[in-house]
């Protein structure tokens, strides 16, 4: 990554999962304006053609874009929504103070003002941010939006009683008063200390550390401005009120709702939106087949979830040139991994850990994930490419046809004093088929070696609280190794390693996602880096605790994801968002 | 009711294969149930078609290793080598021929041959025990119902009552989807065979439970336990000795139209993830990863044909019992 | 011709097992105001004549053959429409165990106005009055009130009067009872057959009682008819088969006959052996295996079916016993022991 | 007989009670003999970062801390006054009957059975319809015309279709006649329309679900009708009838299908109040959102108010479906007293 910080001091706790590469940074960032749609796109349809270019250009405005989702959305709440789809999407009923540039690539993670007119100002050593908002710009009834609404949103979105769903980015940098719950609880406290309003135009966030990233939170939807005098708490999701080009029409909660256009969005105060639909159709909890079905037949525009086509489609797809030329494949910034739980004898031998790295089947394990298109590429160590900091590393190399290498599985059982291997647990989340055949696989290529693995499925739900994630469970259950996948909120080597390799987010209680991964080592890495402003010095210490962990043969990596993602018939502007790791939703219009 | 004649005992009415086959020879004997219900079986082709299925089906659950190590693969192993890596299905379709029998599975090319004979195991344990399970409470409650009557009647039909509102269903899938995986000692496929035995078990046995209680209502009523008690009998005499020889017709034909019943059961919670833990085979699971790949028509036709097989065979023999042993039935 | 005259019918049903022939050869005649008892055992093939007769058979499995004359018009060959039409108006039947025989949900009113209006075009209103007045003769007191209840509603008895002011309802010219008073306790039964022997005579109709029971025969009859097998073994006038019966098996239907004249202490004498099978009909006649003189017949019993043999003045017997040996056996070994008080 | 309704409709309560005290002990009970804690069950509830102080805030609102009866006794106090619920800014009145918020969305969980109603009582009733003519339709012409090609075939196709789990004709069926196949009919997946809004589009959006559920009823109807009727129609009162000279046709249809039909409504009484309650595998095959639907999901998503509403209302269905049979009983057959 070339866009840096220069900013000093960084001090920061490490618990935050986010990313210090920042954009911008001195307010120096001149905002990229629409003109800037990069002309290199073309309608000619052929495989990847929206993956770094604008696919089908075109500013015709009109029509109704038909959006479907197999699932339910969490919240339509912008403080209470955490899918990436719905961050993407929320942009067309809302404006937070900065946003991912809405351009394909990589040029998708820049950071662009939105409600703001340039990006955070930082003070006092960036622990204070201050962001001027535009003229002009109004709710849906026609109200203006002033600092204050900002801020109202930011707070109200602290009360994790009400939105228990969301982040806590906010609650654990500002510097809010003590106790405060949120302006439902706490009403009347004066919030000053940690967000002040001087006018109407401007609103000054005061953090508790310095923290020089802070733009990677104005972009997050709880800074869309919410009127308090509309706000109905955990009801509010059931209309929220726009600031931006479109409004709630119909919303009916499991079923789908409708956007139409909001006639108090001004486009001369929005450089970043083309609003090219007159309005979107969105349905909700349809059945996945049917939405690629639809998605070939062109009766509907965009799958939402934006995680790929189902594994039906894919051999219809990919046998079928002319379906293939409408589809990308991109990279996106998720590991799916395995991890080796130190804990349970004997994986806490280092040789019996190794054991499984080698002995693990990965082209299996891609397959089971769907194969090379829908699936990914092998991964062999943690950080995908398109984080920073990636290094071509392969300490544990799989065989020549990747199929796991027998050889040097059992040169280590036997350092390991287990010459004809063991017994242990696999545990997966007993919902998702891929990690099912994942286990399959690996229970399969595992026993090559003598590695007998018992498979044990657990509700999605409780994984993580109850068992794979309860150090006290999986060491008094054998869970030897957990099936298990991380992916970034926004591409950054700190928000993608910190939840997966710091051992300190590992509760007694349960509940993190770090399962195995205990190095004091790379505990001090991560604080190191979080130190480190200067990015040069800083990326490199990614690849380093990549190398460390594997080195510690603690997680199994098995592939980074890739998905298969199918342009509706007749959208214009279609491109793939690395920031998103899908389409941006925000651009796209109808022939 | 006057009877002139008196004919040695044999009611006339109530079996007319007696008068058909009878008086041929001067010593009329008496045939029993059990040999009239042979007689009639043994000319029902359909009946006997489906005894012969259902003895195939659990010859092939009990010989699954002999007959997966002579035609197939090991249930659980892959055979990714015939897997496209784009599409995910098998590299011609679907990798029937003589080594896969009926082909491979999409994804890991699992031999869908073996897993189906493993799936017979699975799929007829789980039935068969369910079943005894409903029929030892049924017949148990039943029995203490219809014969003591009163408030133990009331309490057990009441009981009854409470156990048909239950949304069985959605209580079985709630009740299999909660059990933590090692519990009561058990693990892996013990525990979970258990447990789905116990579930379908258990909250079927209001149903055989209705039946035999009105069975032995309408026994006690009968001469015959009339007579015995006269003669001094006493309750558990009346019902060993009087009584369960003539529930076990009723016992006989229920269990087995209960059996298909608790198959598909098996089948649904297997097909809602609920069932028995893969990689173990199961009909219902495997349907249920087909239903992901519906464009592969032979990974679903082979699991879903299985479970019809085996059902229709069940019902084609519960119906053919049914006619044989309970003419009024006809 | 007589009223109602069965020549040689037959009434045979294909069956899984073979050919079972219920009714194997029948000849009987009957006249108005006249009263024909047919008695034999379950499975001997009374009832399914009676059915025969009403036409009830067409159009199932049976196989029919021979002639029913009923008036003039000949039965077996006519269509079943035209048979149809002719049942409960012409001819009508009183089945045993009116509570299984009258449909359960309907009332009796609405039972017996059915049977009515079918035949004759007349109103509701009308159809119910008539009811009324069928359910009083039959002695069913209120009458009106008791047209509405329904069947499980009455006793037995009730059950019983109903179910024949249903069948009397269209004044048919032939009434078939077929076991009219079994299901009854014997003071009923008294009261019935005095019920119908009343309205026998104020109908001036033909009277085909059906029944096992020879005590309700000697009641009514006028005429006797012996059935075994599905054939007629015996016919004769009451006088003939109770006082000079000829068949051993007409014997024990005596012999097993309860008197309230007999002693508490003597025994029935049971018949040994159940009723023949109808398929495989014991070769020759079809009672010897039962037949305690089958030995005097000379092997004539298993290897020749007897003929129905006229003895005197009508009275017709099936048997290869030589006139006289029967007499003699009547009136030496059998007669003294029903008598012997 | 009112006092006989009033001593079912108590009795009913009962049931129910005792169906969601069952439920919600066996919710409660055992993920705490799994070893979880209350605050490992409220983690299951807020999002994916939550801090251990988020979770403690959590369980605390959702009230696990608490022990069994005081949980169960505010779910029933829900229903029976309503209770309160604070959604932020103020606090909400949910009435009675109120079966309490979703752990998960924070929704009250009526309102959302209230719309999920219609889905599943439009595909119940359309099945009921279709499967009960062909049912009985089907088993009348096979008994009056026993051993018959016709009687033959429809027995064999009917016991085959008593035979077939409806979730493998279900596949079958979309796969076959779904959108996008072969032989497109209709279009299945949260494509459901209410009847008030298109009559059209409803009936178009459950066709495919209607035949694939009323296939299985309707085998098991045919054959329940033509034994029914078969020994209907060996009744002496069945004698009696063609001996009064009663055409054929009365003699079928007013005594015959009578006698044989009265059985077969309390079984159609009882299936239709099951299938009230969600037809739980048609509708998960067809992504159909009724309550059905709503029960997996909820289960899932280990949901516990969800599961109990579910519980309820299907229980509900039964009960009521087995005193409607029951009252329907004693009209149709006079034999039959209330008491």
């Amino acid at each position: 990554m070339k866009r840096k910080t220069t900013l000093g001091v960084t001090a920061l706790g490490a618990v935050l999962a986010l990313g210090l590469s920042a954009c911008g940074g001195g307010g120096a960032a001149t905002p990229s304006q629409s003109g800037s749609a990069p002309a290199g796109g073309g309608a000619k349809a052929e495989f990847n053609a929206a993956l770094t270019q604008v696919f089908n250009p075109s500013d015709k405005k009109g029509g109704i874009l038909k959006f479907a989702n197999a699932g339910d959305w969490d919240s339509l709440d912008p403080a209470d929504t955490y899918y990436g789809y719905s961050w993407n999407f929320i942009r067309l009923y809302g404006r937070s103070l900065v946003m991912f540039k809405p351009a394909p690539g990589k040029e998708s993670t820049q950071l662009v003002p939105d409600l703001a007119e340039t990006l955070g100002v930082p003070s006092d050593d960036a622990k204070t941010w201050t962001y001027k908002l535009r003229a002009g710009v109004k709710f849906e009834d026609g109200t203006p939006i002033t600092s204050k609404d900002v801020k109202y949103g930011v707070l109200r979105s602290l009360d994790k009683e009400v939105f228990p769903d969301g982040y806590t980015y906010f609650n654990d940098t500002l510097d809010l008063p003590k106790d405060y719950k949120g302006p439902y609880k706490s009403k009347g406290v004066n919030t000053d200390k940690a967000i002040e309003t001087p006018d109407d135009q401007t609103i000054v966030f005061h953090l508790k550390q310095a923290y020089s990233g802070f733009d990677y939170f104005a972009q997050l939807p709880a800074t869309i401005p919410v009127p308090e005098a509309k706000d109905t708490g955990a009801k509010y999701k059931e209309h929220v009120i726009s600031s931006g080009p479109y409004k709630f029409d119909k919303n009916e909660i499991g079923k789908g709702f409708n956007l139409v256009r909001n006639d108090q969005w001004d486009a001369a105060s929005d450089p970043n939106r083309k609003a090219l639909p007159d309005g979107y159709e969105v349905t909700t909890n349809v059945n996945a087949d049917d939405i690629d079905n639809r998605l070939l037949s062109g009766d509907l525009h965009v799958d939402i979830a934006g995680t790929g086509a189902q594994p039906a489609t894919l051999g219809r797809v990919l046998t079928d040139p002319a379906l293939k030329a409408n589809t990308d494949n991109p990279t996106i910034t998720r590991l799916w991994y395995t991890s080796i739980n130190g804990n349970v004898k004997p994986l806490d031998n280092l040789d019996c850990r190794k054991a499984v790295e080698y002995a693990a089947d990965k082209v299996a394990y891609q397959t089971a994930y769907g194969g090379e298109f829908s699936g990914g590429q092998i991964a062999t160590s943690l950080l995908p490419p398109g984080i920073p900091g990636h290094q071509d590393i392969n300490p544990y190399p799989a065989g020549a046809d990747n199929h796991g290498d027998v050889t040097k599985a059992k040169e280590a059982l036997t350092a390991c004093g287990q010459p004809n291997g063991f017994e242990t647990n696999i545990s997966y989340r007993a919902e998702r088929p891929k990690e099912k055949a994942t286990a399959e696989a690996l229970q399969q290529s595992l026993a090559k070696v003598g590695i007998k693995l018992t498979l044990k499925p657990f509700p999605q739900a409780d994984y993580f609280a109850l068992y794979a994630g309860k150090p006290g469970y999986a060491k008094d259950n054998k869970l030897g190794l957990a099936v298990n996948g991380w992916g970034a909120d926004w591409p950054d080597g700190y928000g993608f390693l910190q939840q997966m390799v710091d051992s300190r987010v590992i509760r007694e209680t349960g509940g993190s996602s770090n399962i195995s991964v205990r190095d004091p080592e790379v505990d001090k890495l991560l604080d190191q880096a979080s130190l480190e402003t200067d990015v040069a010095k800083r990326e490199p210490i990614w690849g380093q605790i990549d190398q460390k962990v594997m080195d510690d043969a603690y997680i199994l990596p098995g592939i980074w994801a890739k998905s298969l993602l199918i342009r509706g018939k007749g959208v214009t502007n279609v491109f793939y968002s690395e920031a998103t790791g899908m389409y941006d939703y925000l651009s796209m219009g109808l022939q | 009711m006057t009877a002139p004649l008196d004919v040695s005992g044999t009611e006339l009415e109530a079996a007319p294969e007696a008068v058909l086959a009878g008086a041929q020879g001067k010593a009329i004997q008496g045939r029993s149930l059990g040999q009239i219900a042979w007689m009639r079986l043994k000319r029902d082709k359909v009946a006997l078609t489906g005894a012969g299925v259902v003895i195939f089906l659990i010859l092939v659950a009990v010989f699954a290793p002999l007959i997966v190590g002579w035609l197939g693969h090991p249930p659980n192993d892959f055979n990714q080598d015939l897997i496209s890596s784009e599409t995910l299905a098998p590299k011609d379709g679907t990798g029937i021929g003589w080594d896969h029998l009926f082909g491979v599975e999409p994804v890991n090319g699992r031999d869908l041959f073996s897993r189906i004979v493993y799936g017979a195991r699975i799929s007829l344990l789980i039935a068969f025990l369910a079943t005894l399970l409903s029929v030892a409470i049924g017949t148990i409650l039943g029995v203490m119902a219809g014969y003591l009557g009163g408030w133990v009647d009331s309490v057990i039909s009441k009981a009854m009552d409470v156990f048909l509102a239950f949304p069985l269903l959605v209580f079985a899938i709630a009740l299999a989807g909660i059990v933590p995986d090692s519990a009561f000692g058990l693990s892996g496929d013990a525990l979970r065979v258990s447990l789905l035995v116990f579930i379908i078990g258990f909250f079927n046995w209001p149903y055989i439970g209705r039946i035999m209680r009105g069975q032995t209502l309408s026994l006690r009523e009968r001469e015959f336990i009339d007579a015995a008690r006269s003669l001094g009998a006493r309750g558990p005499y009346i019902i060993f000795r009087e009584m369960l020889p003539n529930l076990m017709a009723p016992i006989l034909i229920y269990a087995t139209l209960l059996i298909p019943t608790n198959i598909v059961f098996e089948a649904a919670l297997s097909f809602l993830g609920v069932g028995v833990r893969p990689p173990t085979a199961t009909w219902g699971g495997m349907l249920s990863d087909a239903v992901r790949f519906y464009t592969i028509p032979h990974f679903m036709f082979f699991p879903g044909m299985a479970i019809f097989i085996t059902v229709l065979a069940f019902n084609l023999l519960g119906d053919g019992l049914r006619d044989a042993l309970d003419p009024r039935a006809r | 011709m007589s009223f109602l005259e069965l020549n040689d019918l037959r009434v045979h049903f294909p069956t899984d097992d073979g050919l079972v022939k219920s009714v194997d050869g029948l000849t009987f005649k009957l006249e108005r105001g006249k009263t024909l008892g047919i008695v034999g055992e379950s499975g001997s093939g009374k009832s399914v004549t009676s059915l025969a007769i009403l036409g009830l058979h067409k159009g199932g499995r049976a196989m029919i053959s021979g002639e029913i004359w009923l008036d003039g018009e000949e039965l077996v060959s006519a269509s079943a429409e035209h048979v149809r039409t002719l049942r409960g108006k012409k001819m009508a039947m009183i089945f045993q165990d009116p509570l299984s025989a009258m449909h359960p949900y309907y009332t009796v009113g609405a039972q017996i106005v059915e049977a009515y209006r079918i035949h004759h075009h007349v109103s509701k209103a009308v159809a119910r009055k008539h009811a009324i007045d069928m359910l009083g003769r039959v002695g069913i007191p209120q009458p009106e009130r008791r047209i509405d209840s329904y069947p499980h509603e009455f006793s037995g008895g009730m059950r019983q009067r109903a179910m024949i002011a249903m069948a009397l309802s269209c004044d048919p010219e032939l009434l078939i009872a077929d076991e009219p008073t079994t299901a009854l306790d014997v003071t009923v039964q008294a009261q019935i057959l005095d019920l119908m022997r009343d309205l026998q005579q104020e109908f001036n109709s033909a009277l085909i009682i059906i029944t096992h029971d020879l005590g309700v025969v000697a009641e009514l009859s006028d005429d006797i008819l012996v059935m075994y097998g599905g054939k007629c073994i015996e016919y004769g006038t009451a006088e003939d088969i109770f006082e000079r019966p000829e068949h051993p098996y007409t014997w024990g239907l005596l012999g097993s006959m309860p008197r309230l004249d007999r002693a508490r202490t003597e025994r029935l004498m049971p018949i040994k052996g159940t009723p023949p099978s109808l398929i495989n009909v014991p070769s020759g006649c079809a009672f010897h295996p039962r037949c305690a003189f089958e030995g005097r017949t000379g092997g004539k019993a298993n290897t020749q079916v007897p003929e129905l043999l006229e003895t005197e003045g009508g009275h017709l017997v099936r048997c290869h016993l030589p006139r006289e040996e029967r007499r003699a056996i009547w009136e030496n070994e059998i007669k003294p022991n029903l008598e012997s008080v | 007989m009112v006092t006989y309704i009033i001593r079912r409709l108590i009795w009913g309560v009962v049931m129910l009670a005792i169906v969601s005290m069952t439920t919600f002990a066996i919710f409660f009970l055992v993920p705490r003999l799994a070893g979880a804690t209350s605050d490992s069950l409220a983690a299951r509830y807020v999002g994916r970062t939550a801090n251990a102080e988020q979770v403690k805030i959590a369980a605390e609102r959702l009230g696990f801390n608490d022990p069994l009866i005081v949980q169960y006794g505010r779910f029933a106090k829900g229903i029976v006054v309503g209770a309160d619920y604070n959604y932020g800014p103020g606090v909400e009145r949910c009435p009675a009957p109120c079966l309490g918020y979703s752990f998960l969305t924070r929704l009250p969980v009526w309102p959302d059975l209230l719309t999920r109603l219609p889905v599943t009582i439009s595909l119940a009733l359309g099945a009921a319809v279709i499967w009960l003519i062909a049912g009985v339709a089907t088993g009348v012409v096979s008994a009056l015309r026993r051993g018959s090609f016709f009687d033959r075939a429809s027995m064999s196709i009917a016991l085959a279709g008593v035979s077939l789990p409806i979730f493998f004709t279900g596949i079958v069926s979309l796969v076959l006649f779904s959108y996008g196949r072969p032989f497109a009919i209709t279009a299945p997946g949260g494509s459901f329309t209410p009847f008030f809004t298109n009559p059209v589009q409803w009936a178009y959006s459950l066709l495919l679900p209607w035949i694939t559920l009323a296939f299985l009823y309707a085998a098991g109807y045919a054959r329940l009708t033509r034994s029914g009727m078969l020994e209907t129609m060996n009744e002496d009162y069945i004698r009696t009838a063609r001996a009064k000279g009663l055409t054929e046709r009365v003699v079928v249809f007013k005594h015959g299908l009578r006698g044989a039909l009265t059985p077969i409504l309390t079984i159609f009484g009882l299936d239709l109040g099951l299938l009230m309650g969600g037809a739980v595998l048609t509708e998960s095959t067809f992504s159909l959102p009724g309550i059905g639907k709503y029960a997996i999901d909820a289960i899932t998503s280990q949901d516990l108010p969800k599961v109990m509403g579910v519980v309820l209302v299907t229980a509900f269905f039964v009960v009521l479906a087995n005193l409607v049979v029951d009252l329907l009983y004693a009209v149709v057959d006079p034999r039959v007293r209330l008491t």
